[in-house]
């Protein structure tokens, strides 16, 4: 099967994961108690019955169901996602306003925590049993235990309030009108806490899996013919153990993506992170219909994408892929 | 046979004693044993599973497991003591002196680096050769262990090469440096008697050309007549009996080393009553099964693995189903009991039309054909005692737990062993009496027919002759008809009365064992005969 | 017996296993030590821990004292962990079996069905369960068993389907064993061990999923659990630590136990898989 | 008689509202130019467009972009805004407002009559909730006299009309953008047209909305600040750190916990003020829905008021801010009595009182305000209050919308709840207690259903006498009879302090607070 063959079956399986997300959200978003002229009306301070028919004919939520869903899948077919009269802008537009923001999160954080966890596992496989083999693997246990939240809590409080050596919250220095490098540099700063904070359980995930991966690679028969060979035992974990080790890990990551979007809720709210996760919680507390299901279709297909993405990393990197599928 | 006169060693081991981890059934992997290798010479350690001749061969290479430490003594190579050299050093001996191949071909290449790069590696480990040079040097040792078109199958990864391919590329990254030593750890184990045959010749041929000295591990004794100059028994640790193969072969010593040689099997099949004629119990017409891997989009990959396949078996008689892996004999095996659903063809067991039957009548009739699996190990449910394994078919069928209890503690006497053994589990035994079990849970249904695959493969020979008696001693006792499912044409010989040769899903040849083996009418018959190592000493 | 001392041998296992037991312990004698309510204002708020014998961990901000919310948090925190995974189990353990024996067709709907649970972002799902069904423990339990079967349902399938060519398995078909026999008596059995040591796990990944939920103010109002107290505290943390540093601990301390007792767990079940360890 | 009083009153009052500037300005200082001002905003508003959309994040920052015709100063007294003066005729039936001139909106087309005959006539008379009762059964007509001058006629006496015109209630809206399309499609509100002082210059979703100075201010030298960041950030804990860190230099009524208010009140350059909230004066209550059994019986709710530990709720929970009330109508509006039953914290009082009421035990269910933490606190306090007290409590946890649909359709037993009175009793507290008002669909409605022909005569009377002694009269007998009967269980006047670097000028300047913009207020 070659590369185009590949790529198109994937992108059809996409397809339909896509498409049963989006029948899903759909009814199970309707299944809510209150309706969106509900939330309009409460929160303006004040409502009657003509503000309310007003807004839900705004809404098209007077139309039958079925009627509702077509609309919406038709839409969804050319990428209109809706329309949020919360908001009063298109659900694309404020999606599309917000990914970069969670993009770049989430992909700061994948790339540290793989990055590290590869990094870790391997140091601690390579001295199983010893001293640093233990605090490696204390500390990703640690890592893994303790709850996204408190740490991401913690860290604002220790290096931003005590320490003050970054930013508390929020995207960039607002008002400071930085370009070029220098609102880089200033966006990297404010990175720096969220994307270790989101990363740090899956850091520990990831040096978990890499030093069971590295343990079993080590006990196969090539690494056994490698070491005939005369190799130094650098080379031999380098290139032959942490090699074939790194693959499986490379697959869990891709699975891991899901849960990284769904950290990203976590870590945006509190960190003031103006993202796609933090989007989708202040919509689903507004019950912006809309805008909720469009950003569960657009984080699912940024999974999606991503299982595709990490298949072909995959591809690249073990060759048997292409005899087995 | 290479010239073995009294020139210095190259390998001598003193006394060497590997001991194991404290909760080990022994505590020794390998007791003050001495040998040595001169140039030129091959040596071949045998011994069943578990004596200790592979711990050898890696404490040579300085690849022990962790757990396993030596004890005392000296491996002398060309008079260094290796045991006293530090991992340095013992880094430089290894590939540059001392070459290895080992059991697996599937494995023992790394999956993810092309073939040349890891040919290369050897000469960079060793700082030898120039980058340009090590390319001629690689296709020069690709083509000269006599592998296809080199240039391309450099650029290959391990997982397009064949399991024969593989041992040869395994061959020629061992002898890269030309190494005094070669160490061959049961190299052609894994693979089908016609590779075996290849690979045990060309090691003959570069031994000879350069002169290697090779140290040879292996269990089979056809092996060992088709390569040794020299032999050395091993049992529990310890070495029993040493000599030059025409003496060990022809005038053993140790009782052990008897015992073993007796419970080859000779490629002469012996003298079998004739069948009575009668209607066949089992009879196949037409079989057909296709493997389709699937895929998206594009042309599905097909693998035929039963075509077209007829063939008849009588009361009381043995049906040798033979042939190399991938010649589909296990599948036509599964397709006669429908653990695998056939695609065509029709099924028949004695009138009724097995092939033919729904879910639940199937399951009616499924006692009337009963099966004997290879893996001893994996045939039996860890978590359920032997007593339940073997009455949980006649329970299916509507007897009492009670009365079925009773009946597997016949059957367990049966086959050899004791009634108590009702209540005992599997992980107790040991593999020639778990395979015993089997055949107590497959007789348990009282079967018309008896499918064993590959019964006897997984075990050591001294078990395998026993099995191999016992299921003869049943099949005369209760007049079973027996499909016989091997690759092992000295197994074959021995058990079956008639024998049909599979390859490709098609059978090539059926006959009379004794007039088959006599007169091989196909070519291929013909080939997998002559592969047969040790032929000339085991058999004509 | 053999079991123990596989299990004893991994010293962090025994130190799981002794802090669970504490845990479970405080959790069974909640009612004693404290009987009354631990949403009872007893004392001043924000009283430091020690600042009164009374209050060994101290108050929180309304005047609630932190150790009774501790214990009768553990009930809670372990209630919601066991109950939710014992939900994902009874969904994914039948899920994965029956994928993995029937394979095929079946076998590809339900993964399929499988892989697109495990695409969606778990932790957002969970929250628009709750929110749907309104927080209340019900709704928690079931959100997190929802979102936490996948793992337990591939893991089965994976079992099942390597047991499913095991010539013991063969055998039970040869000798007429029904379908359903054969998965009860002769595969699940057998994935029991890991299905324990995944379960282990799980239950700290939902004390975890819960504590997350109530951090977000999605949890049971009427029931006083870890996750609520550090909810309740974090706006505190600066000058009133206390609050949520000793239930965020628990939590911590806990969800560890569990981990290292699974790994005891899978030392002692899986013998042969617990390599890398001489 | 009268009618030459009330037009005296008016006169003085005309006269003293024009001077009203001149203390202001000649305050301790004068203001500095310039400067930037980082203010929280949460949650992120959901638009700008004031008219569309009344949410506090909305009128907070659209508060700067829109003006309405009046401002109302710390003790409620009208202030001219966009009106420059007006006049009430003797029959109190007729109001005349004279614009200011060379008011021009952000785009640069000129404010005129038009406009407030548009806004008032046609705009909001369709879309604002609060405007449509007022404009659909109290006004007979509203007319432009010439491009300065409207004239609105009512059809009766109607004293809190002149309390209408603050600006989250009437904003001024652009004719020329708005005549004749779909209001709440029109793409303009993206956009919005003001006359205020700032004008929209970004808005990044999700981070931060960019205000800046309005070069046109029709009143010459303001504003003075040049620019005002509001920033969205969602977590309280968050803001609270923000503010430490220096990021931003005002937190606004509601923004943090209140546990943190005192906090960083005491942090140096750090000013708190309560002030800025008399016009909305936020009362907080338990409404007990009277049709569910045992909560139709008066002697049960006055137990349960008598179980609640209200200064417990206002000094542990509400870090004691605020105020007891007495009864429906805030203490810092007008016409609030003091002569009333009153209720202290008794538990054993309690207990008797609701054992002698026949309560069985049933369970009540308390719906919980999902605005934060501090409502949950004192869910959790009141719920263990009314347990001590012999009451089964179970606490329903719900996000806004769950909590808008049980409130409005009368799906609770006890459900918190806080209202805005609005200036005046007649337009924001009769609502939640006269029997015309029992409607599903709206959660501000008198969800409890408490009916009483007496009530809503006398709150008929309190709306349409056209003196407010006459008024007061009437209110005052209400609170009485509220006060015995209770409808609702009254907790909290609710204090939302604003937190702000001192060095931040005429922050809070009328009973509005920072609702009316930051026109006046300049940085040091």
């Amino acid at each position: 099967m070659n590369l185009l063959q590949f790529l198109s079956g994937r992108l059809v399986k996409g397809v339909l994961v896509l498409f049963a997300i989006a029948l899903l959200n759909f009814f199970l978003i309707r299944a809510a108690p209150g309706d969106p002229a509900q939330v309009l009306a409460g929160e303006a301070g004040a409502a009657d019955a003509q503000l309310l028919e007003q807004l839900r004919a705004r809404f098209g939520l007077d139309q039958p169901l079925l009627t509702q869903l077509w609309i919406y899948l038709k839409g969804y077919a050319t990428l209109d996602l809706g329309f949020s009269y919360r908001q009063q802008r298109p659900v694309l537009d404020l999606v599309l306003d917000r990914l970069p923001a969670t993009l770049l999160l989430t992909g700061a954080a994948f790339i540290v925590s793989l990055g590290l966890g590869v990094v870790m596992g391997a140091l601690a496989a390579r001295r199983a049993g010893r001293w640093s083999d233990s605090l490696i693997t204390t500390l990703s246990l640690v890592f893994y235990a303790t709850p996204l939240f408190w740490i991401a809590l913690m860290s604002q409080i220790l290096f931003s309030l005590k320490l003050g050596l970054v930013p508390n919250v929020g995207f960039e220095t607002i008002g400071a009108n930085y370009t070029g490098l220098a609102r880089a540099l200033d966006i990297g700063h404010h990175l720096i806490l969220p994307s270790i904070t989101l990363g740090l359980f899956f850091t520990a995930l990831y040096a978990r899996m890499m030093r069971a991966s590295m343990l079993e690679v080590a006990g196969a028969d090539f690494v056994k013919t490698a070491r005939a060979k005369g190799l130094s035992p650098a080379i031999v974990s380098r290139r032959h153990v942490a090699r074939n080790a790194i693959l499986p890990v490379v697959t869990l990551a891709g699975l891991q993506a899901g849960q990284l979007v769904g950290g990203a809720v976590l870590t945006e709210t509190v960190f003031a992170w103006p993202g796609i996760g933090r989007l989708m919680f202040d919509a689903l507390v507004q019950r912006d219909y809309s805008v909720l299901l469009g950003v569960f279709f657009i984080s699912s297909a940024m999974v999606v994408g991503f299982n595709i993405l990490t298949d072909l990393v995959y591809r690249l990197a073990d060759p048997r892929i292409e005899a087995a599928s | 046979m290479a010239d073995v006169s009294k020139a210095e060693p190259v390998l001598s081991i003193e006394n060497l004693t590997l001991a194991l981890p404290p909760l080990a059934d022994r505590a020794h992997a390998v007791e003050n044993v001495s040998l040595s290798i001169a140039p030129g010479e091959t040596l071949c350690i045998v011994g069943e599973s578990g004596s200790g001749k592979s711990m050898i061969a890696h404490a040579v290479m300085g690849l022990l497991p962790k757990a396993v430490k030596p004890k005392g003594g000296a491996i002398k190579l060309a008079g260094r003591d290796l045991l006293s050299l530090d991992e340095a050093a013992m880094q430089d001996v290894r590939g540059r002196e001392i070459g290895m191949i080992f059991q697996e071909p599937m494995t023992s290449l790394n999956p993810v680096m092309r073939i040349e790069d890891q040919i290369f590696e050897t000469f960079e480990a060793h700082g030898l050769l120039a980058k340009s040079e090590r390319r001629a040097r690689t296709l020069a040792l690709l083509t000269e262990v006599g592998l296809p078109d080199p240039a391309r199958l450099a650029k290959a990864y391990p997982h397009e090469l064949s399991g024969g391919q593989r041992q040869r590329v395994m061959i020629a990254m061992a002898l890269a440096l030309e190494p005094k030593l070669l160490i061959a750890d049961e190299p052609t184990t894994a693979l089908d008697v016609t590779t075996q045959a290849q690979i045990l010749k060309l090691l003959d041929n570069l031994r000879q050309k350069h002169g290697t000295a090779v140290l040879f591990i292996t269990h089979d004794f056809g092996v060992v007549a088709e390569i040794a100059d020299r032999i050395a028994v091993l049992q529990q640790g310890k070495l029993v009996e040493q000599g030059t193969a025409d003496q060990v072969l022809s005038n053993p010593q140790h009782d052990y080393t008897k015992r073993l040689l007796a419970a080859v099997p000779s490629l002469i099949p012996p003298q079998r009553p004739a069948i009575v004629e009668s209607k066949p119990v089992l009879s196949v017409t037409d079989l057909g099964k296709v493997y389709r891997k699937r895929s998206f989009f594009g042309a599905a990959r097909e693998v035929k693995a039963a075509d077209n396949v007829s063939f008849t078996l009588a009361k009381g008689e043995t049906l040798g189903l033979v042939g190399e892996s991938g010649s589909g004999k296990s599948t036509v095996g599964r397709c006669c009991l429908r653990l695998i659903e056939p695609d065509g063809g029709r099924i028949m067991l004695g009138d009724l039309v097995l092939s033919d039957l729904g879910k639940s009548a199937l399951r009616q009739h499924r006692k009337r054909i009963q099966m004997i699996f290879q893996d001893p190990f994996a045939s039996l449910n860890p978590r359920q005692t032997v007593g339940r394994i073997i009455s949980d078919g006649p329970v299916a069928h509507g007897t009492s737990r009670k009365d079925a209890l009773a009946r597997a503690k016949e059957l367990l006497e049966l086959v050899g062993l004791s009634a108590n053994a009702v209540d005992r589990y599997p992980h107790e035994f040991s593999g020639g009496q778990r395979q015993r079990v089997g055949i107590a849970r497959a007789l348990a249904l009282e079967p018309d027919v008896l499918v064993a695959d590959e019964a006897v493969s997984a075990l050591d020979v001294s078990v395998q002759a026993q099995i191999l008696t016992l299921i003869k001693e049943i099949q005369q006792r209760l007049g079973l008809a027996i499909l016989f499912v091997t690759h092992d044409l000295r197994v074959a010989a021995q058990i079956c009365d008639r024998i049909a040769v599979m390859q490709r899903g098609r059978i090539v040849e059926t006959g009379p064992t004794a007039a088959l083996f006599a007169a091989p009418q196909h070519a291929y018959t013909q080939a997998l005969l002559a592969a047969v190592p040790g032929g000339a000493r085991f058999g004509h | 017996m053999n079991f123990f001392k596989r299990f004893a041998r991994n010293r962090g296992a025994l130190i799981g296993l002794a802090i669970l037991l504490a845990v479970v312990a405080f959790a069974l004698l909640a009612p004693t030590l404290y009987p009354q309510s631990p949403w009872r204002m007893v004392g001043r708020p924000f009283m430091a821990p020690l600042a009164l014998d009374r209050f060994p961990l101290g108050t929180d901000t309304l005047g609630r004292d932190i150790a009774s919310g501790m214990v009768h948090g553990a009930r809670v925190s372990l209630m919601i962990g066991v109950v939710s995974t014992i939900v994902s189990l009874l969904i994914g353990v039948p899920l994965g079996a029956v994928a993995g024996y029937a394979g095929g067709f079946v076998d590809d709907a339900l993964m399929r069905f499988t892989e697109f649970f495990q695409t969606i972002p778990s932790f957002a799902l969970a929250i628009v369960m709750v929110a749907i069904l309104q927080p209340q423990l019900g709704s928690i339990v079931l959100a997190i068993g929802i979102v936490s079967w996948p793992p337990v349902a591939r893991l089965v399938r994976g079992e099942v389907l390597s047991l499913r060519t095991r010539e013991y398995v063969q055998a039970a078909v040869t000798i007429g064993q029904s379908t359903p026999r054969i998965i009860f008596s002769q595969i699940l059995p057998n994935t029991i061990a890991p299905i324990i040591v995944l379960g282990s796990l799980m239950i700290g990944s939902a004390i975890l999923l819960e504590s997350s939920l109530s951090f977000l103010g999605l949890g049971d109002p009427n029931l006083m659990s870890w996750g609520y107290m550090v909810g309740a505290g974090r706006t505190r943390l600066i000058d009133a630590w206390w609050i949520s540093f000793f239930p965020g601990l628990a939590i911590f301390l806990t969800v560890l136990a569990l981990n290292l007792a699974g790994e005891g767990l899978n030392d002692a079940l899986n013998p042969r898989l617990a390599r890398g360890r001489e | 008689m009268l009618n030459s009083q009330i037009r005296r009153r008016l006169a003085v009052t005309t006269a003293l509202v024009a001077l009203a500037f001149a203390p202001m300005a000649a305050q301790a200082q004068e203001p500095k130019k310039g400067g930037t001002v980082h203010v929280v905003v949460q949650p992120e508003p959901p638009m700008l467009m004031q008219g569309l959309n009344q949410n506090g994040p909305t009128n907070m920052v659209a508060g700067n972009i829109y003006e309405s015709l009046l401002r109302y100063d710390e003790k409620l007294n009208p202030q001219p805004s966009l009106a420059k003066s007006w006049e009430i005729s003797p029959d109190a039936k007729v109001y005349t407002f004279k614009l200011q001139e060379g008011v021009t909106w952000h785009d640069g087309k000129p404010f005129t009559a038009d406009d407030v005959v548009f806004t008032l006539d046609k705009f909001l008379r369709e879309v604002h909730p609060r405007w449509r009762p007022i404009v659909n059964t109290q006004v007979e007509a509203i007319e432009k006299v010439d491009d300065l001058t409207v004239r609105i006629t009512l059809k009766q006496p109607f004293g809190p009309m002149i309390m209408s015109q603050e600006v989250a209630s009437a904003p001024m809206i652009p004719k020329h953008i708005y005549d004749g399309t779909d209001y709440r499609a029109n793409p303009a509100n993206n956009t919005p047209i003001g006359t205020g002082p700032f004008k929209l210059k970004e808005w990044k979703k999700g981070s931060y909305i960019h205000l800046v100075k309005n070069e046109n201010y029709w009143m010459k030298g303001k504003p003075n600040l040049d620019e005002i960041y509001w920033q969205i950030i969602p977590d309280a804990a968050a803001r609270a750190v923000a503010y430490e860190t220096g990021k931003v230099d005002v937190l606004t009524g509601g923004s943090v916990d209140v546990y943190d208010v005192a906090r960083l009140s005491k942090l140096p350059n750090t000013c708190m003020t309560t002030k800025g909230w008399e016009m909305f004066a936020p009362h907080a209550w338990l409404t007990p829905n009277v049709r569910n059994g045992i909560l139709g019986n008066k002697q049960f709710r006055q137990g349960l008021m008598y179980a609640i530990d209200r200064e417990f709720g206002r000094d542990v929970v509400w870090g004691g801010l605020g105020k007891l009330p007495t009864g429906p109508i805030s203490s810092k509006t007008r016409f609030y009595s003091s002569d009333v039953p009153k209720y202290t914290y008794d538990p054993a009082k309690a207990k008797e009182l609701i054992k002698a009421s026949g309560y069985k035990g049933e369970t009540i269910k308390l719906l919980n305000l999902p605005y934060g933490e501090t409502w949950s606190r004192w869910s959790e306090a009141i719920k263990q209050n009314l347990e001590d007290a012999g009451v089964k409590v179970q606490i329903e946890n719900t996000d806004v919308p769950g909590w808008t649909q049980k409130a409005s359709n009368w799906d609770f037993d006890l459900n918190f709840n806080f209202l805005y009175q609005l200036g005046d009793p007649a337009t924001g507290v009769a609502r939640s207690y006269v029997s015309s008002n029992i409607a599903k669909g709206n959660p501000f409605a008198n969800v409890g259903g408490y009916s009483n022909p007496e009530v809503d005569k006398l709150f008929a009377e309190g709306a349409s006498a056209p003196t407010d002694a006459l008024r007061q009269e009437a209110y005052t007998k209400v609170q009485k009879i509220l006060a015995d009967e209770l409808p609702v269980l009254w907790l909290l006047e609710m204090d939302f302090p604003t937190i702000y670097r001192c060095n931040v000028k005429n922050l809070v300047t009328t009973g509005i607070g920072v609702d009316d913009g930051f026109r006046d207020a300049w940085k040091e």
